[in-house]
């Protein structure tokens, strides 16, 4: 059993009631008044908000300037462009239907271990009063607050991508692909990894199966548990930890990002002429604002506001720092000089490689990963991407889905009690609390290999062939002499700057 | 001695460069500028007002040379910047009666 | 009854037993007592003080870069000068008497309903201790949080009627202009919008009516009852729905910036030359703040945090994502380009339309609220602005105040229960409880309608006496050298940039 | 006694416990236990967690921003690149051995009332469960969301040095000097005025004091408290008021920077060519994040979400907007125009002067105190630096230093309850409470001097030692070619813009 | 043929460029410039310290034209970038002896 | 008359102007330019990928002078921009035909 993300309506208790058999819709009422009477903390629901509105900053303006200051003049507003639409269409899609996809869902879908349903559709149920679980017994937040949150990491994901295909994309095409790569990915993939029944539902079946005494009886409660627990998706069930989504966002957008550059073919120019940065401040003001923002990103996914969140805070902090030293030094090693640009790169890729460990590992297990992660990016964004010659253009795939990928992995290390990490835990032990559960890191490493492998799988296929269809339908690159006019004028019609 | 000046466009500048170096030019000039001329610009919309934008972003290319060097010269900038398309630009050539090097007060084809 | 804001010191509430006549100090002192007993909640402090902080961070940098990148580069640091000031002019006003004309006020005034007194002027009783009410009984705030967030509104509002005059006006003008607007214009506003006893002052004297028992006692009480009912601003009472600030906000700066446009007249060139944006990348950071910090703005106007702060925030993400998108698919039909300017100014007017509405529609009435906006205001900012041909320059009057209207009377309707909204809520009804009250939605569209119609005139003729008496005191507008050179260099002697 | 902040692990309690002569390990068990049961309060958390975040963004991008701005386009990326570089390599030192030997610390250590140990190195003991103590009796933060609030001062001061000497110090000058700097200087200091053992453990010695019967036990439970007195800073004994670091920050980093500008001598062409700013857009950016972070900054060093948190924010809000008003106006009269640059330094004069003062003194006291420090500093900046001919580039000695000791000294004016300050505390008088203390104006301000004098001179000479070693280490200053050429290319092998 | 070279205030480019076209001009090249001259510039602030700047900007127009056609391109100048004040700047006239269109190879008049 | 057109450092444009005012000229004009020539540029680094930038920040000037004072003013450029490094600039002498005030009309050394 381990921590992960939930939403517990009334409805999806009422359901888990239906299906325990014995259950008649009586006996499920008091059970669900109980659980509505749990009434959210103002401490955490305040957390939970403005954890929210930080994310929403890290996407815009952050990611959009960190992205924005590396293309060339020309073509700086198509990327800004891209990531506020981008932003808005997966806000709106995520209310239509997105949330439900991701997070509805009741344990008797077949498919219930890789996507939701559209029992949420148009937030149906989803009002002032609903909450949802968190990760601790007895404690709720207003399920708005949660659905809100969830809807920043949907709007920040596919915003990542545009980093690879940057400068040569048309508008057009970025619109069609992205309203279905959230619809065919990040919901599915989300939902794999973060849907499950909630520390509740788990331990109020576990209670039943203690407080069963006939062999008839504990058959039943069982297969109850059986059911609670087989509520959830998959890589969840899998047992693969994530805290606040090194698969969901950064593997994810990462591989899709690499087959994006892949099949647009390199930028006119690539490798031959100086592909300059146009504005090194607006990169460094959008790092920034990543690093900023993704406090709520990291320990807003904790739901709560507690030690822990605490604890997620600072691995976020110390992790990123040391891999921005750890990026500048090498560079000034190897190359000879210390960059801003390459500091910040690091900075982002700590915080990648930070986002799925930063509730479970302990500060000075962050500080190492944090330090180990920048020559790995590094690695990539330099020696193999000059090798292979693929034009991602702003390194989302050397950056997030490499970053990711390895702090996926080193989740399953650093999580050790004994490195200083938070240790597994176990809902169903002593009902009612969060029991300490066993850990072999052998085994969870395996576990995280196994997560990263299918995320790698479902995006990197998926959006071959979401790309394939897409352009088919609109053509997904922009003329040649749209391209060297730059996507500003030909795309939209404007210039960033009239100095 | 002349002054071989060309407005090319911008993204044909490292090609020009190496053309010229290539015919022993050793040094340069250029100046971004922007120019008008039958290539049509673009419209900008900005909240729904139009502006019709007629100045085009170019680059002017000032060279020095000999005067011998002129026709290879104006040969290697078309060669370079020529992409069939309106708007490729212009070669002007103008008297230069005196060049000095300000590090070591040289004149003329020494300066040069 | 309806929801909206107020202050209940301990004053007021002594101010009122006063008032009752049969009552003596000493019976006032236990109640008194009481109240003062109601310690805040620290999750609501933390809301409130961070939604503050968002709401400052929406004027600077915020707004001031969204109108910068707007103009002309020689005008650059003239409209950041002139939101910085007025930010930091107005809140010095606000703590020496702006607070105390917007919500410090006894009932016994006769100009009650349209503004405050002086007894909260230089912050008199309103110290670490000081409690303000919330919308929710029984629940309070520190009034120096309450009193610090409504400082946000008053530095706002003005800072928004510059976009209108831009780059023409005198920095001087500027100054003296907004000394005599926030104190004749925007305070009484606020006050006739806002000002109201409490819920906890409404419910007691609604208490102590119930509790009457005598023909005598009872018409004492109902006295009582409705002189804490009279002791509002006269938009309160009658009925209007405005939860974060549509017509003390929007509609307000919005009417008062067409009025200046007309008074100052056209720029230079305007018209005839191109007055491009200089930026529309500090523009679309503007835009990004701005969004990010109308979190604070609207689901801070709920003083709590609690499920309607989510509800409230939820709408100002879907409201703004939607017209957004709205203005972006619009244009590139029309126009046939999709700009980002068009989409930043989409989800301007997105938010300024669910500004009134947050706390009141349901997600799925935002979104509509903010595909509809978008259209109205494109057609305001191209078709009518050049057909009547005057100069808001950064159409305020066509974003903020048509956005404003139209989101102030689509409140009338989103509010409806039956399409998702909350209703209308009843202090009195169930003393103690905020009742459910009846909703006729024409009535309250019809009261819509009324407090718009209030606002635009109130501020629009207010605007037009001050413009004029400026104009006859300093002159409103610049040389026309100083124009055609530049406010920067003729008003502040800096410029912008020096690359 | 007054207020100030602290930490209390169980680990002090104990050991507290241990010097108490007569009391056993058994004994102590229960006081450690009843201290442990304290659980934080989710607002307080919340709070203290996004005051950090604020903080940190003060740095990256606020700080980063406003001197960014003010240096030629040549060396744009150095100065960024400076600050990020601080903040990263300060947060790891700072859980490596920094918060030990700033917060950690056992009374037993002769050199206590100077610096901490290494008990909490590696943050030992820093897990998600323990807590830190407040200025409240029985209420506790976590203590890693206390450690990261504090992480972020250690991270600005240092970054706010990097101002006096732009654009000419070596990169790698800058990387030594600073690591030695938080070291020997910051640490220290931060511990001589923010250690000390928490209103618990005051109270608690005091209630065992009064409960003593025997004189034997009286002396005892005497030299207890002596103990648990004496287990703090320096300037916390002597009674000096600093509630957010106008001291340890502003007097520390300007003083040093000061320092480092007189040894590193003037820019090239200093006094003869217009170094104007190259981007006021970014300084006035920087700014106004510099405002809205601070809120964090002061209104975050109460660590709880109280009317006191809601005082500093408000003082925090004046202060700044009567000190940009105050430079403003006074720039007008005196240079003939109203300068944006002179507004925004003036918003950060004040600022820095409320620092100090922000949880002490009253709203109107702070507006005085922002209108008088605009002067002061304007003074400086202009009139002394000019006739000194120091080049101290972006004035941090002109307004951090000079402001931050007006502001420290006004402290001790401000705090006076007659002038609507808060007056002093004692923990001991009435255990468990936080009760008056005597206050003589007289009195006070001489501690606050001596405070200024104690930092100016540990900071002062001991920067210069270490501005000496590093100069002989790899050297100061960067070679003219270089700093004709900008930093920018020649330390970091990059540009700021390629437009 | 000659090129004419202006140096004007900014604001009335399009002026002389609309004045210039009326005579059958139909080309010319725009670069940004900073004068100095006569007109006496403006004084900037910094945190009390004053720097003089006398480097203002204009704007440079070079247009090359037939020999035929240069006083009355004079004349258009004149016409559409007088203010009459100081600083309304100056019009060169400096020999030209070849043009090329890059586009073509067409020399000379054709290529104007 | 004669155009003296000279690129130079960036850092001595004031030593330049100041040289020159002295000699008596009244104007000039400035443009930014960049110079590819015998000075060596830098390498930029982003993410790893070296680019050469072998076009550096000069300025050029341009002052239009009687002919009577080209070799003073070729002098006092000389004297002012001279740092003796490699990169130090040219100056270009070109003849200059016809110079107009444009604000009074007045013709060539009044116009100047
Ligand atoms: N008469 C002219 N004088 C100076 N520059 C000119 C002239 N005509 C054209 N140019 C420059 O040459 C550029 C290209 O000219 P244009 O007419 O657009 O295309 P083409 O060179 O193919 O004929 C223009 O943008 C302008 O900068
Ligand atoms: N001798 C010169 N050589 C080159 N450019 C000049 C010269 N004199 C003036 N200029 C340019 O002409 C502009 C206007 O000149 P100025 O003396 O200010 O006013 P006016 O043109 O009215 O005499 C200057 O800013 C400068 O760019
Ligand atoms: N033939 C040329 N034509 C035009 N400009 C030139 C020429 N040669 C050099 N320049 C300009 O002069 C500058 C300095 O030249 P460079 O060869 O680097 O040094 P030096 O002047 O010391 O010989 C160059 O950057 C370029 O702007």
């Amino acid at each position: 059993m381990q921590l992960s993300r939930f939403v517990k309506p009334v409805l999806a208790l009422s359901a888990l009631a239906l299906m325990m058999g014995a259950a008649r819709a009586e006996d499920a009422a008091p059970a669900a008044a109980a659980a509505v009477a749990l009434v959210p903390n103002k401490g955490d629901t305040a957390w939970l908000l403005i954890s929210t509105a930080l994310v929403l900053m890290m996407s815009i303006p952050g990611l959009a300037l960190f992205y924005g200051g590396l293309v060339r003049t020309k073509n700086m507003l198509s990327v800004l462009s891209q990531v506020f639409m981008i932003v808005s269409l997966v806000a709106v899609i995520w209310v239509l239907y997105g949330y439900s996809l991701a997070f509805g869902g009741s344990a008797d879908g077949a498919y219930i271990s890789f996507i939701g349903d559209f029992s949420k559709a148009f937030l149906k149920g989803v009002d002032a009063n609903a909450v949802a679980a968190t990760f601790s017994n007895g404690v709720v937040v207003p399920e708005l607050a949660y659905m809100a949150f969830q809807m920043t990491f949907a709007c920040i994901t596919p915003a990542l991508i545009v980093g690879a295909f940057a400068e040569r994309m048309k508008f057009s095409a970025v619109v069609i692909f992205m309203i279905l790569w959230v619809t065919f990915i990040y919901f599915p993939i989300a939902h794999s990894v973060w849907y499950w029944a909630g520390p509740d539902a788990v331990g109020d079946a576990a209670k039943a199966l203690a407080a069963a005494t006939t062999d008839e009886a504990k058959k039943t409660a069982q297969a109850a548990l059986d059911a609670v627990n087989g509520n959830a998706g998959y890589l969840y069930k899998l047992g693969a930890l994530d805290f606040a989504g090194g698969t969901v966002v950064h593997i994810n957008a990462g591989i899709a990002g690499l087959v994006g550059a892949l099949f647009l073919g390199k930028r006119i120019g690539f490798g031959k002429e100086a592909l300059s940065p146009h504005s090194l401040t607006m990169t460094m003001i959008g790092a920034s604002l990543l690093w900023v923002g993704w406090f709520g990103f990291n320990a807003g996914s904790n739901l709560e506001a507690n030690g822990t969140t605490a604890l997620a805070f600072v691995n976020t902090f110390v992790a990123t720092a040391a891999a921005a030293l750890s990026w500048l030094f090498l560079e000034w090693a190897v190359k000879g000089k210390p960059s801003l640009l390459g500091m910040v790169s690091g900075a982002v890729a700590g915080l990648v490689a930070v986002t799925p460990a930063s509730g479970f590992a302990g500060p000075m297990g962050s500080v190492v990963l944090g330090l180990l992660v920048s020559p790995i990016c590094f690695f990539f964004v330099s020696t193999v991407k000059s090798k292979f010659g693929y034009d991602d253009a702003l390194d989302v795939f050397g950056v997030h889905c490499v970053g990711g990928i390895f702090g996926a992995i080193m989740t399953g290390v650093l999580v050790a009690p004994y490195l200083g990490g938070v240790g597994l835990v176990d809902y169903a032990a002593k009902p009612g609390t969060a029991a300490v559960a066993d850990y072999v890191m052998a085994t969870q490493v395996w576990i995280q290999i196994k997560a990263v492998a299918y995320t790698l799988a479902w995006s990197g296929i998926g959006s071959a062939i979401l790309y394939k269809l897409v352009d088919l339908i609109v053509g997904l690159r922009a003329a040649p002499d749209a391209e060297r006019e730059g996507l500003d004028i030909t795309d939209h019609g404007e210039r960033a700057y009239n100095y | 001695m002349k002054i071989v000046m060309a407005v090319i466009k911008p993204f044909k500048l490292d090609e020009v460069r190496d053309a010229l170096t290539a015919i022993g030019v050793h040094g340069l000039t250029v100046t971004e500028v922007k120019g008008y001329g039958r290539q049509k610009g673009h419209t900008e919309i900005y909240r729904g007002a139009e502006y019709a934008v007629s100045f085009l972003p170019k680059l002017k290319i000032e060279v020095a040379v000999d005067s011998s060097l002129v026709a290879k010269a104006i040969e290697a900038i078309i060669g370079a910047a020529r992409t069939g398309q309106i708007g490729d630009g212009k070669i002007f050539v103008t008297p230069l009666e005196q060049a000095v090097r300000i590090r070591t007060g040289e004149q003329d084809s020494e300066a040069l």
